[in-house]
């Protein structure tokens, strides 16, 4: 059943058990991302230590695509230096767009490969990117502040 | 001959092709978008491969019977409404037909009579779509005018207790939907046009979600103006009605500037011409037109008594079933009194884009989000919900299909 | 293989069917409207019968494909244009694209770069269609900005000599159009455009006569804005389109409100979607904008250049056969540099309304009158005239006919 | 041959030999009436005597129907009491309105019944129409001075 690439066992898991949901109250940036079309939202906070990503948290109502692919960015990009975090972020990008032809590096995105499925998927590839998005504009603005 | 959903479904094409690895296709998102009958996907084909040409401006026969089918075309939309034919204006859409509406209350200046000031007000409702919000927003912060609504209470009717306070002698506007997209809900109009008509304001109603499903008369609604969609009418996309009392048209002003709308021109000035005209510059959308005749002559000929008792056996249907289901949460009136054949409900903790997937994944079409009712939305509590709106080629098969749909769902996300 | 005019009309249905009485349709009104290969009329069909939903809304296959049938029509243009795929708006016609543009110049507020005011100037031309004059006209007129204008020469050419006096730093737009749709003049961007934008104008074409004819490309032509229709590029009636460079549309306020080209609204308030959705209120003329792709895929397989060549050629011999005649009196200029394949002209004492319907009574279509371009006409010193306007499936015995036609005019109208 | 129908020789003949135009000096109401689609223009002056059209004259460009439509009526309706004069315009719109289906009352519409043919042409009919239409509101304005 093609609807099983899309629902892995592994986003079903972080949808039901998310990871790093609930806000820190310290942070160096928060955003709040809203996906216009279906009214999903996310906020997200990042603290910044150097250039490594020290911690990251949100908070969020929305489709299991979208909450369990939140869960799996604060799971990976954890600890990681941004420059890190950046290539995991274009390879997850990347990944999405491709209209099912990637499989996705594992090397790289550990548990995020579980999202290919979704790039079959038009209408649910903004689920997926929501959260990413928002990490990507939180890095933007807490780096300006250092 | 009894009515019947599926010999009606033989005329829409579509219905002959597969979803998802050979699923029957349940089209339950006839609110978004309606499916088309081969009458009108042959109108507008026809009418490229034997009359083209631009109406009202050539001195050739092919001008002549372009201009026949488009103006026989406004002379339909006008008899479908009960209207006269010089009130009928073609737009490309509802949202154009009210922005065009909204923008004439400021393009017309001082003197105008649809002119709005700070002194005015204008009223909308909390179950608006956004094409019959936004653009009353915008006028109201163009204007200085006030904009107020009615409220929506918890069983999705309008909240019509303070009337009068509501539609104050100031008002200029109330604009409201007949039918809401989310709820179902249609809405009483009598009382509502009684007083806009009591201090002299006009009544513009969105009738996207009612013209397509029940008779429909302007006169006996006693409104002033009109919006409706062809796409959601069995009819093209790319066009849209506007329908005005002429009396009010004749003072209103334009909004899209260009050919064929003038009387005359000047480097620097320019008089109008006449309504319709006044209102319909450039090369109109001509194939549509003549397309959404052909659907209206469709719709006439079935009957739109019959869709409608279709329409409300159906939707009862629809509301019993769904309710029958532990975790269904309806948004809207339980019942189908003063309501649509459209059901929007949560489903548990599973959230709509899911459930949404899951039905796709079943040849299940419906439609989740906010359904560009976002004040609504919010305002219902949810964040979303998931909407299956019904039309005249739907039958009792495809609720059973929803239902059998949402308990699999239940499973799916349940079980893993 | 050679570009063969005859066999590009087998693409063409309409040409199967006569006028009067058995006529061979000689078609010379494409100025007006072109005619639809069956590849379009059958994009347009095919949509409708396979792939019919709202795009962007709903979360089921057939809302994919349409969602995929819409926006590979956007690419699909974007290619066609040379621009990016999201500079690229669809609207109704270019009569929609020019008054978008023209009340996104004033729907800003003070704080948006767009936003004009009497401290600011708007330059058009003599020789514009009703639908790039107007527009502006009622642009100045509400933010009380100037509106100035280059003249045109006795020989239909724009006079540049005052080029920088015209356009004065106080600039904010200027605004002319590519082709003219009467004169056939094909105006000179480059000065026009250096001088615009060393004043920090922006420019806007209005290309409704140059992009079905002509090889155009945004980004050679280094312009800001460009509008066409699609019905006048063999495709859809109800689609146009506006581009813009990306930069610039970023800030470019909206003009339609409602659905989808919103990023939140609530009650009093609502922010924008980034463009191009923000430009694109309400469920899109999808079937229309498919429609047009297939016209631009069509066009491009034969060849823009091919296209180009031909109505040079053509344009030529009508040029030549038409000053043959004693009597004609062409507006425009009379070679075919910087020129397209259109005609206007007077003939002696014979009124174009007469001219045109002997024409007719032979089966040759042409338009007469003032081509929404009023002022020009006036400039020329002539009451109205009648306009010969070429395309791809036009050959020289159209021309022939013509010529004859317009003889047997004067024998007619002479003899009685 | 169709267009013959159309180009009657009263047509052609008062075309060529227009009657009262010339607009005279004094008048009790002058119109200006322009096809907007065409760009024909007409101006015409008339005069009243009590409840009768003592003067009818007009100045103008347009084509050969237009022009030899206002020469027709400038005869016809010169000396009618203006309830004569409505019925024929009455009449005439109602022919010019019929598609073809009607050959005009010539007791009543005379030499207008060339007109006829003009019916048959949807593109035409304002052409035919402008004069009269002119004469129509030249009326009004005269007779709302008296
Ligand atoms: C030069 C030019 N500009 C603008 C227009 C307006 O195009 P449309 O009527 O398709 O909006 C036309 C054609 O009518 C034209 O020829
Ligand atoms: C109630 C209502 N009003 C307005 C609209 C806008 O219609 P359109 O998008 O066809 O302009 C819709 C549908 O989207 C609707 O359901």
């Amino acid at each position: 059943m093609q609807l099983d690439s899309l629902y892995q066992e592994v986003i079903l898991d972080h949808y039901k058990r998310p990871q790093h949901k609930g806000l820190a109250a310290t942070y160096d940036a928060q955003v709040h991302h809203v996906n216009p079309s279906c009214g999903d939202e996310i906020t997200l906070n990042v603290a910044l230590d150097d250039d490594k990503v020290a911690a990251i948290t949100w908070d969020g109502v929305g489709c299991s695509i979208s909450q369990a692919s939140v869960s799996i960015l604060s799971d990976l990009l954890l600890g990681k230096s941004i420059a890190e975090a950046d290539l995991v972020l274009n390879n997850f990008t990347e990944l999405m767009q491709s209209k099912g032809t990637m499989v996705g590096d594992d090397a790289i995105l550990e548990d995020a490969v579980a999202m290919a499925g979704v790039s079959k998927f038009p209408a649910r590839i903004k689920c997926a990117l929501l959260g990413w998005m928002a990490y990507k504009d939180a890095v933007v603005q807490a780096q300006a502040k250092l | 001959m009894a009515f019947d959903p599926r010999v009606v479904r033989q005329d829409f094409p579509i219905f002959e092709r597969t979803i998802r690895e050979g699923k029957r296709l349940v089209y339950l998102d006839s609110g978004a978008t309606s499916q088309k009958p081969n009458s009108v996907i042959e109108a507008e084909s026809n009418f490229y491969r034997m009359h083209n040409a631009a109406v009202h401006r050539g001195a050739h026969q092919l001008a002549e019977e372009a201009t026949d089918a488009y103006e026989g075309a406004r002379a339909t939309v006008a008899k479908f409404l009960g209207g006269g034919v010089d009130e009928i204006i073609f737009t490309k859409s509802a949202t154009e037909s009210l922005n065009l509406l909204a923008y004439a209350f400021s393009n017309g200046g001082s003197d105008n009579r649809f002119n709005l000031t700070s002194a005015d007000r204008i009223v909308v409702t909390e179950m608006e779509h956004h094409a019959n919000l936004i653009p009353w927003q915008q006028l109201a912060k163009r204007s200085g005018a006030e904009l107020a609504w009615f409220a929506v209470t918890p069983d999705g009717r309008l909240d019509l207790s303070n009337l009068a306070e509501m539609i104050t002698p100031n008002t200029k506007v109330v604009s409201l939907t007949h039918q809401s997209n989310v709820l179902g809900t249609v809405n009483p109009l009598a009382a509502i046009v009684a007083r806009a008509h009591e201090v002299g304001a006009v009544v513009v109603l969105d009738a996207c979600q009612s013209v397509p499903h029940m008779p429909v008369n302007v006169k006996d609604l006693d409104i002033d103006f009109l919006a409706f969609s062809g796409h959601k009418t069995v009819g093209p996309t790319g066009i849209g009605v506007l329908w005005g009392r002429a009396e009010l048209l004749k003072d209103l002003p334009p909004f899209l500037f260009g050919g064929s709308m003038i009387e005359s021109v000047t480097m620097t000035d320019a008089i109008w011409a006449p309504s319709p005209r006044r209102h319909e510059a450039g090369v109109p959308n001509m194939a549509q037109a003549v397309g959404l005749a052909a659907a209206l002559d469709y719709l006439t000929a079935i009957g739109m008594d019959e869709i409608y008792a279709h329409e409300q056996k159906l939707g009862a249907y629809l509301l019993k079933r769904l309710q029958e289901i532990p975790g269904v949460n309806l948004v809207g009136p339980l019942t189908m009194n003063d309501r649509g054949a459209v059901a929007s409900f949560t489903l548990g903790d599973i959230h709509p884009h899911d459930l949404g997937q899951f039905l796709d994944s079943q040849g299940i079409a419906v439609r989740t989000g906010h359904h560009c009712a976002w004040p609504l939305t919010r305002k219902l509590g949810v964040q979303a919900t998931t909407r299956a709106s019904l039309y005249l080629y739907n039958d009792e098969e495809d609720v059973d299909a929803l239902i059998e749909g949402i308990l699999g769902a239940q499973k799916y996300f349940g079980d893993k």
